[in-house]
This record gives C-alpha cells, structure tokens and sequence, in this order.
C-alpha cells in the first residue's frame, strides 16, 4: 500500500473561490491509501514546496496528489520538488482542479464536490504508480547523409562547419545530382554549375566531411544517437589514390556508345568515365556493363594508357561498417516515366523532350553544346510549344496528384532564356494555372510574359501529332478565347512531373521511416517538425519530403542539419520513462503492436521464457525505449493486454474510471 | 427537493494531452462554463483510449463517455487518431447495433486553441446525455456504491 | 476420404510428416473429434464426413513447437484462419504440410434435432467422397430422412467460397453451398428499434454461461492468456456480478479479433447454449467493408488488418449516428 | 427541389461524374475531334452540371455531336471524364422523350456485316428504355 500525500492548493482565491479547499482535504483523508492532507495558499511557490519535502520526510510518503493547477502548468514543478525529497517524480499525480473546476463552476458545492472526485481519482491513480527511471542513451558524434545533390551536400557543409564529423554516401560517382545537371537557376538566372561547384569543392575539401561516392546504404541497424550503417563502395576498378583525373582514359576508351546518364540519355558516354567535367571525386569509374575488357577479356587499353596505373580490374565490392549518432535522408527526386502518355508522342519523336532534357539541351557541355536544336535533325527551331502539368496533378493512376512545384518557375526560365537568346524563336506555354508563390517569382513570370514576349495559352493541350514533314502538330485548347488551338511545332517540352527517387522507399524501410503514398518521406509534425522523420535520430533534407525548388531545398538542408548538431551536441539521451513495454509472458507475438507504432520502436526477439514451468522459445515484441514516445496506440491493439504504457496504465487509468464513477 | 431529484449525469471524458486536454485548460482559463457532470481523465492520445475503458465507465455507471483527441492530420504522434476513430467508430456501431441508444458515446476533435469548443462540445454532450436519461441498458444492474 | 488416408499413411512413413492432425470417430455418429494420429494404425480412426466441421488450423499453434512437420487437414474455410494465424507469425509454414480438403457443406446435428428426428443411431449420406442430397436417418423409432441443406451450419449457407487459400496439396471434391446473403441475419438486426435491438441481445446473452468455448475454439482467440483471465484490465474471470459483464465479454471478444476473424462460425457451432455469437463478428466484418473497404482476413497471408491501418479521410465515429 | 437541380444530380448518378473534382485545365477540349461542331464545349460540360444549367445542356448542339470516342475520358486528368456527362445528359433527354429511340423492329434493317456487335449492344442499351 502507497503512503499517500494530498496537497490542496488554493492558488489565492482562484480555487478557494469555488472550490471549499478545507473540505476536499476532510475528505480526501479517507481514500484509501492517504496518510496525509493538507492546503496551502500557494502550492507552487517555495514555501508550498517545502511542505511537500517536510510531509515526505515527516509522513513517509511514498506518493504524492497536489491539487492545484493543470498539470501543463506545474506538474514538472511538483516532481522536481518530490525528487529534492527524494521521492520518485512519477510517483506525483496533479488533480486539476482550477482549469478543469474552480474556473468553470461557480457553485461552490458542485466545485467542492468535484474536486473532491478529482482527487480521488488522482488518488486511485498513485496507489497504482510505480517509480519510473528515464533511460540514457549515447550519441556517436557522427552523422551520415544520405545522397549528395544540393540537399546532402547543403546539410553535411552545415554540420560539418558546426564541427561534427559527417558522411555523405552517394549512389552515382560524383556528388552533385539533380543541380549539377541544369544550366540556369530561377529567378535569377545564374549557371547552376557556378553556384554548386564551389559547394561540391567544399565539401570534398572539408575536413569533417567523408564522400563515399558510388557507394549505397545496405544496412542499418540501431536507433537515435545510436545507429550501426553498412555502407557498399562499389569497386569503381580505379584506384583513386593513384588517379589524377586526366582523362585520357576515357579519350582512348573504344567504347563510346553507352546512353550518358548524366546527358539525360541524350549523349553518349565511354565505358570508363566520370559523368561530367566538374565530377567530385574526379576519379573515374568502369560500367562492367559496357566495357570490352569486362564483356570479352580483351581490351584493358585504359590500363595501357594510364600512366600513375590506377586501372584495377580485380578490384571488388567493399562494405564499411560506421557508427552514426544521426541520419539525414537526402534523396531527391527524379521525373516521371511517360510511357503512359501517349498523346504527348515523347516515345514517337525526338523533339517531344522533358524539361531535364532541355536543361542539357542548353547547356554548353550538353549534347548539342548549347545550341537550340532539333534532336532529330539537328535543325534551330522556330516554334516551340512547352505542355505544364504532364502528369501533376492527375487524379488517375498515370500521374501523380501533386503538384510538382517547380515547372511553373522553371518554364518560364527556359521560354526567357529562349526568346533572349533566339529573339526569332516562338514561345507558346500551356497552362492550367500559373503558380508563381516565392520572393520575385511572379515578377520573373511576368517579365516573361511582358518583356520577352512569351505567349501563354491557358488551356491543356489534348495531343501532339508528329506530322510527316517532321513537324509537331499540337492541339491545345484556349479556355479564354473558347477555342480550340492546332499549331505546328518544331518542339514540344513537356513539364513533367517530379517523383521522389526509386530507391527511397528501400532507403525508408531500412531506417523504419515512415512514408506516405507518394514515396515522399512523412514528417514528425506537418507544421511544427517538418524536417524530422517521426523516427528518431532520422532528418529529412530536401525533395525526398516533398517537391521543392533550390532556395527551399538549401534553407531544408540548413533545418535539417542544425537539428542534427541539437542532437549531436547531446553527451547523452535521457528517454521519456513513460513508454509502452511488453509483458513477456503474455506477448503472443503476433505483430500487431508494431503495425500500429510511429515511431518502428517494436521489435520482436526470439526469447527464452519460464512461463509458470514451461521453457520455451517464443516470438516477443521488445520496446526500444529511445524511440517510443509513449501514445499507447500499441496498447490499445494488443489483444492480450501484453503491451502496456508505464505511467498510463491500464490499471491506472480504470482507477481513475472506477473513481469518478464511484 | 425538485432540485435534488434533477437528473445528474456521470460523464467520463478522456483527453488527449496535447490537444483536448490543453483545450480544456483553455476553456477554464477562458471561464467558460460547462456542467461539473464532467470529470476528465488525461491520456497521452486518443489512441491510447481502450474500449475495455469506455465499457468499464459505463459498467461502473457512467451515463455518457467521451472521447477528445487533436484534429485527424494534427496528432501529436502523428497518426494516433486515426487508428482512434477506426477503433471507436466499430466500438460505437457495436454499442448502436446491442440496442444502446445512440450518442452514449461521442468522439469529438478539439485543439488546444479550441477552448470554446470544448465548452460548447461538453454542453451538447450532457445535454444530450440528459435526453438520453440514465444509462440503464450497459449498466443493467448497476454497481452501486 | 480412404484417398485421404492413404495419401497420410504414405507421407507419414515416408517421413515427409511426423503425425497427421485430422479427425477422429467419436462415440456418435455426428460427433467426429479433432484428433492427432502418429502411427497408420491409428489411422483407421481417422474420419472424414459432413460433420467434421471443426477448424483444425489453431491447433496447428501447438503444433508447431513439435518436432517434425504435421500434416494438417483444411476445408477452404480454414486456410483462410491459418492464414490470418501465419500472418500473426503463430503457426510454422515449414512445420505444416497442408492438405486442402474438399467440403460439401457441413452439417449440425442441432439442426436435424430440430425437424423432429430423434433417437439418432445412424447416418448416411453425409460421407465426404458422396455427400448427397438428402440424409437417410436410422432412429429408435423407425428410418427417417433430411435434406442435407437444412441440416447445414449456418455459415455454410453464406459460405467465402470452396478455394483453398493456401496448401500443399489438396483431395477431395468440394460443392458450392452458399445460398444465403451473408449478411441478411446482420441486417435484419440494424434494422431493428433500439429496444428490439436491446432485448434480442439480452435474450441470447442471458443464455451464456461463460463456458468459454467460443474462445477457446476462435482461431483468433489465440491470446496465451486471454485479457479475461489476466489481471491487466482487472477483468480476470469470476463470477458475473452483473449481466453486464457478459456484454463486455462479447463485445470485447469481438472487438478483439475484428479485422482479424475470417468468420469461420466456430463460435457459434461449439456455443452450448446456441447463442448466435458470429452475429457480433460479421457486424464488425460487414462494418469493415461498408467502411473500410473490403477486406477478408486471411484470404492472403501478411495483409495489414484494418484496425492496425487507416486512411486521412475515414469516416467519423458520428457516423454510427447518422445511418440511421 | 428544381427540376434543373434534379437533373443535374441525375446526370451525377447517371454518369458517376463529380464534376467538382474538375481542375479546369481544358484538356478535354484540347483532345476533342467535334470540338469545331458543338456550340458548348466539353469543358462547359461540366461546369454546366456542377452550375445546374441543364436547360441550356440538354438544348445544345454538342448533345448530338459528340462522337463518344471516348478521348477525353481516356486523358482527363482528374477522372471527372465529360464524355459521360454527355452520355448522361442523351439520357435524359430520351428519357423524357418518353418513347424508345430505337425500335426492336427497325434492328433486322440497321444491321450490316462489317459491323462491330458491340455497337449495336451499346446502341441498344443507350437508346431503348
């Protein structure tokens, strides 16, 4: 049996007013388990808690009821106090009886008579408390990114600078992505490849910061502060500490004709290669897939000509095990397949191309050198039609149902960069809306429109026919006019929709962060933890949580990585003590519990049980107490009853359901 | 003694503690009135909310028990209310489906900036508790103390 | 049912398995029980009829912890509850092998009772290779006869349907015997006033003796130790102290295993006091569905159940309310 | 309730279009091979249901006009699919001509081997009561 203490505050006349505080106390003398009761004027001022201590110590209390305020308000107050007197804090329970009583009442006998089932009811609650004990936990002092476009390479600059050593793990051989592929940046213009290079520089640079390029998660185990990552460098079959990045290997490599991913497909590439001119590490790899020497044996004649003899064809597959205290995902997006978009003819004609392939098209180290051309026949052309939402926005299952966010912006872009640069060139842009939210950005569209003379049709456009004379016909429909629109383009860019990388939903299954239908990671908190992961320890950066231009890329990635130094700067963990916990003896594990859980905080071992006499080996969901958070939805889908919540019991809270029934 | 012989309901509410329960914290900051028939029991999120508690509630003799939870899309831990409503919403069919009267039980969203709401929510609901009149047919032969 | 034998015969001396888990003779015609059979000897006992209706699948929880694989013997119905026990990692895949048994309706004997028959001695026509249309009856009081449709379960006049969702082999014809809407008897009940509602459940609940059958046969009633018997929730099992408890015992036993029970009709087929308990589930099915979207537990292994799921625009708990 | 209320619920039940679900991008009418023909396009269609003009639907031209290829079903965006708005609106319209639009009897006349049976099934279903 608790020896219980009840401690009713007045709080001036804020209670006492409604609530005849001597009464309570009379009362409340007589529940089960109180061994003292007494008011007080002001509960919470230093006087009121030094009461507690000298009650604690004089009745040998082992719990304690305060009565007084919301326990939003005072509870932690009221447990530090019980701490200094060296009583548990979870062995105190708050009746609240000011914002749920004396405020709300105004007959003081309904007042009295309420007060009094509250603290009942606290009462019955602490008879069935138990002391509980935050956990602690480490932090390695480490964090691992995970990709290394503009996102990763942003957050790892920003922790590294803070002076946390961190990891950036790359899929393709150079740090850069999506970025380094574009020419010009909305809204003001500047080269993409001028603004990122001296980042990517940087962060290889740094002293904090580890690239492993062409390298790919493959495991990861462990929980906040606390994660163990197998990293796979793939054998690049170039040693890199030989390499000087000359380049004559990939001049004198015969095989020359593998689709260029970083061209979009539109160039080619040779066997052994770095992916662009500016690539981080400048260190080449071989694609086993298209190199003779790997395909037949013979060849080796960039081994030949390489004279720091960096060429290792026995090269292999390594795997790195690190430890990290934090993981930011920085995945990043790709655009959509349009294999089911038939009436935009993207499968039928080289001129029908995305906007990504534009980028290339215009850029200087593109696959036409910058020049505007025809893809099919290498002709400028003279009419060019851009299509928005090519599969935003689309409730059926070819598309997606968001809006990507950044093709408005980004066509514009390319309408004012073409009618700048090719003043003889027609611009005609397909809108259903025009989404222009962002410091200048409407300015940007409008001087589009106004100054460079772009003509925008608000209407969709219902196919693209390629004619035989090598022309794009194009039927749009123009809702302002009413009518329907047939105009013959050179070519047609389609505004196609963004999606989160293929390989993030692999990437989320391994770190159990959670993901919504779109493949976009979910954020803790939509509004107030927007580039946390509700699993601990785990930050997002970037468009892996939704579409988002560079500004709103790079101010993600400073978010996330200060949030990665809050927890870094962490010697150790306390955990919230109030979490779910299985009863081994009664855990059928059968799953469910962790169906349910946010936060991947369930798991089950296989774990030697004595269950009255009988020694088996059986399935048991185990609580990491780092990631739970303690809501009790496992609680609740538990058939045995196994999983319980410390400090909201079962028991506890159908005390509380017996007393105020009583 | 017309007075004494008024019909005083027992009403258990539970409340999340990061919304509802802040919500009734800002009810009674606010001093808005609501009957003392209420009595709130704090639980960290709706979901934490177990059938064998609202049944226990009415077993014991409670004539209406209510659930508050923060806004679906605004839980604390995310999803804690959805699986709530799943659960009540069968829980409440089932209760509706044995011949309890309907709106014995109630689930109601209300934030914590939402202190006129609770208010308003929690006179409904023993209003509509007091239509309703005693809970005969859970309790059946009532536990009586 | 002898190519059933022989085929368990063979794979338990070819070592393929180490015991079969099938049905065994009772001492009445109509009460095969479930029963294991190591040696084939043993399996002259072995029964398949009409009246094996028993859901052999949560047996298969225990026997998974034996050494050896157990030939396990599933009507169609039933695979969908080893499914629903696969997916809550209960029973070993690799500890069972399956025998999909084909199923021409099962009977219950109550319902023969109830056309009059009495003094049963025996019966044919409910064998499995040559299940007929009509029972021939042998009583103390002469030969008599029933249609082998109105001596069916219930539940296998709302039948899922004769595939096997999951096995290794199966044997046996099957015949269709779903001629009843599912949900007809649930239907006829929402329909009802509040106070029909209130004295029908009071009526058949009243009759429960708290045998725990209905618990004790659910496959998904599989807890090690059931909440009622726990002191968890301060519900451990004594005598009812009001006939409250017998609704919170039901509701909750249905609560519990909703999105979860297959609808076998184990509970109402073994209840002593023939308290139409599948009423409770199939509510809660026929909620899940209207709801939620159909969803048939155990018709795939490793499905997420609908109370462990949920969907931003789900329906409010008001709408109890507003349909009437 | 109006009549133009009514029958705009109607043509929502016959059809199954929630002509909300609309974004208003015109692709409809973009894709549409009689769009020169009708009178009121088929992005019209819509807002003309969801506004419960059904009068002026029922009296236009484009009723007759549309093909039924099923172009604009096929790339709406928004599965709101005018097409069947259309459909719908034909419906109506024969409905409360009262009389079959196609007789049993005229059938053995129309047919022609080249063609297709399903024609003359979906011609069946749409134009007798």
């Amino acid at each position: 049996m608790q020896r219980i203490g009840v401690f009713v505050c007045h709080c001036g006349s804020n209670i006492a007013a409604t609530v005849d505080v001597k009464k309570v106390v009379e009362v409340i003398r007589s529940e089960p388990g109180v061994v003292h009761a007494e008011d007080y004027q002001y509960m919470c001022s230093e006087a009121g808690q030094e009461r507690i201590a000298i009650a604690v110590k004089e009745h040998k209390l082992t719990g304690i009821v305060v009565c007084s305020c919301s326990p939003r308000m005072h509870e932690t107050t009221f447990r530090k106090a019980a701490e200094r007197a060296g009583l548990n804090p979870y062995m105190v329970e708050i009746a609240n009886i000011r914002e749920h009583c004396s405020w709300i009442h105004k007959d003081i006998n309904e007042g009295t008579e309420k007060a009094v089932i509250l603290a009942r009811a606290a009462v019955a609650k602490v008879n069935l408390n138990t002391p509980l004990y935050p956990g602690e936990s480490r932090v390695t002092k480490r964090a691992l990114v995970i990709g290394g476009g503009i996102a990763g390479i942003q957050t790892a600059l920003d922790i590294a600078d803070a002076g946390y050593e961190v990891d950036i793990v790359e899929k393709t051989p150079s740090i850069g992505g999506i970025m380094s592929q574009l020419d010009k940046t909305f809204p003001t213009l500047d080269c993409s490849a001028c603004i990122l290079t001296p980042k990517m520089v940087d962060a290889a640079a740094h002293e904090k910061i580890k690239l492993y390029t062409y390298s790919e998660v493959e495991k990861v185990s462990g929980f906040v502060g606390d994660f163990t990552v197998d990293i796979r460098k793939k054998a690049r079959y170039v040693d890199a500490d030989k390499c000087t990045g000359c380049g004559l290997c990939q001049e004198k490599c015969p095989s020359k004709k593998t689709p260029s991913e970083f061209n979009r497909g539109l160039g080619n590439r040779s066997a052994i290669y770095t992916p662009f001119a500016q690539a981080i590490p400048n260190v080449p790899v071989i694609d086993t897939d298209a190199c003779i020497k790997f395909k037949t044996g013979k060849c080796g004649l960039c081994q030949k000509v390489c004279a720091a003899g960096a060429i290792d064809y026995t090269q292999k597959d390594e795997i790195v095990t690190e430890k990290y205290g934090a993981i930011v995902v920085a995945t990043g997006f790709d655009t959509i397949k349009l294999d089911n978009y038939d009436e935009y003819a993207y499968n039928q004609s080289k001129d029908v191309i995305t906007s990504l392939e534009l980028e290339r098209v215009m850029n200087a180290a593109g696959p036409t050198h910058g020049h505007l051309e025809r893809l099919s026949d290498g002709k400028a052309p003279k009419e060019i039609v851009f299509i928005q939402c090519v599969g935003s926005r689309c409730s059926d299952d070819r598309g997606k149902p968001y809006c990507s966010k950044i093709c408005c912006m980004y066509t514009a872009k390319h309408a004012m960069l073409i009618r700048d640069k090719y003043p003889d060139v027609n611009v005609t842009v397909f809108y259903i809306d025009v989404r222009t939210p962002g410091k200048n950005f409407d300015e940007f569209y409008r001087r589009a429109v106004e100054q460079y003379g772009v003509n925008y049709v608000k209407g969709q456009v219902g196919k693209v026919i390629p004619q035989p004379n090598g022309k794009l016909l194009v039927q749009g429909s123009d809702l302002l006019d009413n009518k329907q629109i047939l105009k013959e383009a050179d070519m047609v860019v389609l505004a196609t929709a963004i999606e989160p990388n293929k390989d993030v939903r692999k990437i989320a299954t391994m770190l159990t962060a959670s993901i919504d239908t779109n493949n976009f990671l979910t954020e803790a908190h939509a509004k107030l933890r927007p580039v946390e992961s509700p699993t601990a320890g785990i930050f997002l950066s970037g468009v892996c949580q939704g579409p988002k231009d560079i500004p709103e890329t790079v101010s993600q990635a400073g978010a996330a990585a200060i949030k990665v130094v809050g927890l870094l700067a962490k010697d150790k963990l306390m955990t919230n003590p109030c979490t779910a916990h299985a009863d081994e003896l009664l855990c059928n594990g059968c799953s469910t519990c962790a169906n349910v859980c946010p936060y991947g905080a369930i798991s089950y071992e296989d774990k030697q049980v004595n269950d009255h006499g009988i020694r088996e080996t059986r399935r048991i969901a185990v609580v990491n107490n780092a990631l739970c958070q303690g809501c009790g939805a496992c609680t609740v889908a538990c058939p045995s009853g196994a999983m319980d919540l410390q400090g909201f019991s079962n028991r506890q809270i159908l005390a509380e359901v017996d007393a105020i029934c009583r | 003694m017309s007075v004494n012989n008024e019909f005083k309901p027992k009403i258990v509410a539970f409340c999340c503690n990061w919304c509802s329960y802040a919500g009734a914290d800002l009810a009674g900051s606010s001093r808005l009135a609501y009957p003392a028939d209420v009595k709130i029991i704090r639980v960290p999120c709706s979901c934490r909310v177990n059938p064998m508690f609202i049944l226990r509630a009415f077993e014991k003799g409670a004539d209406g028990v209510i659930i508050c939870g923060c806004h679906p899309g605004d839980c604390h831990y995310s999803t804690g209310n959805y699986y709530a409503r799943r659960r009540m919403t069968l829980l409440f069919s089932m209760l509706d489906y044995i011949g309890v009267e309907k709106g014995r039980a109630r689930v109601e969203w209300v934030s914590a900036a939402e202190g006129v709401k609770f208010a308003d929510t929690m006179n409904s609901f023993v209003s509509k508790i007091k239509d309703l009149g005693e809970n005969v047919r859970l309790g059946d032969i009532r536990c009586k103390n | 049912m002898q190519e059933l034998i022989t085929r368990a015969k063979e794979l338990l001396e070819n070592g393929t398995v180490a015991r079969v888990l099938g049905w065994k003779i009772g001492d009445l015609p109509y009460n095969p029980e479930p029963a294991f059979f190591e040696t084939a000897e043993s399996l002259d006992k072995f029964v398949y009829n009409g009246f094996c209706g028993a859901n052999l699948s949560k047996y298969m929880i225990e026997a998974s912890k034996l050494e050896g694989k157990t030939l396990v013997c599933l009507k169609p119905c039933d695979t969908y509850s080893f499914n629903q026990l696969l997916t809550e990692h209960r029973v070993d895949r690799d500890k069972a092998y399956i025998i999909g048994v084909g199923c021409k309706g099962k009977l219950d004997v109550e319902k023969i009772k109830k056309t009059g028959i009495k003094g049963i001695v025996s019966i044919s026509g409910a064998e499995a290779d040559s299940a007929c249309d009509t029972l021939e009856i042998d009583t103390l009081y002469g030969k008599k006869s029933c249609a082998y449709g109105d001596a069916m379960l219930e539940r296998c006049h709302v039948c899922k349907g004769k595939e096997h969702k999951i096995y290794d082999e199966l044997i046996g014809e099957s015949r269709d015997t779903a001629d009843k809407e599912r949900f007809a008897e649930v239907e006829m009940i929402e329909a009802m006033s509040p106070e029909e509602k209130f004295a029908f459940f009071q009526k058949e609940l009243s009759k429960c003796i708290r045998c725990n059958a209905c618990r004790n046969v659910c496959p998904a009633c599989s807890c090690r130790k059931c909440v009622f018997d726990s002191n968890k929730f301060d519900s451990a099992q004594k005598a009812n102290v009001d006939s409250f408890e017998e609704k919170m015992f039901h509701i909750i036993r249905a609560f519990h295993v909703a999105g979860r029970c297959t609808d076998c009709g184990e509970c109402s087929r073994v209840c002593p006091q023939g308290i139409p308990l599948h009423l409770f589930n199939r509510k809660f099915i026929k909620d899940i569905d209207e709801l939620y979207g159909d969803y048939t537990a155990g018709a795939e292994a490793g499905s997420l159940a609908p109370l462990t799921d949920f969907k931003m625009d789900d329906a409010e708990p008001s709408i109890v309310n507003e349909r009437g | 309730m109006t009549t133009e209320k009514k029958q705009a619920e109607l043509i929502r039940e016959i059809s199954g279009v929630e002509p909300l679900k609309c974004m208003k991008c015109g692709k409809c009418s973009a894709t549409c091979p009689a769009y020169n023909e009708m009178d009121i396009k088929p992005h019209q269609f819509v807002s003309y249901v969801a506004n419960e003009n059904i009068e002026a639907l029922v009296n236009s031209k484009s009723l007759w006009k549309c093909l039924s290829c099923f172009a604009c079903i096929e790339r709406c965006p928004r599965n709101v699919q005018p097409g069947k708005l259309i459909d719908a609106a034909r419906q109506i319209v024969l409905r409360q001509k009262g009389g079959d639009y196609l007789k049993d009897e005229e059938i053995p006349e129309l047919l022609d081997e080249e063609l297709p049976q399903q024609l003359l099934v979906s011609a069946y279903r749409r134009y007798k009561r």
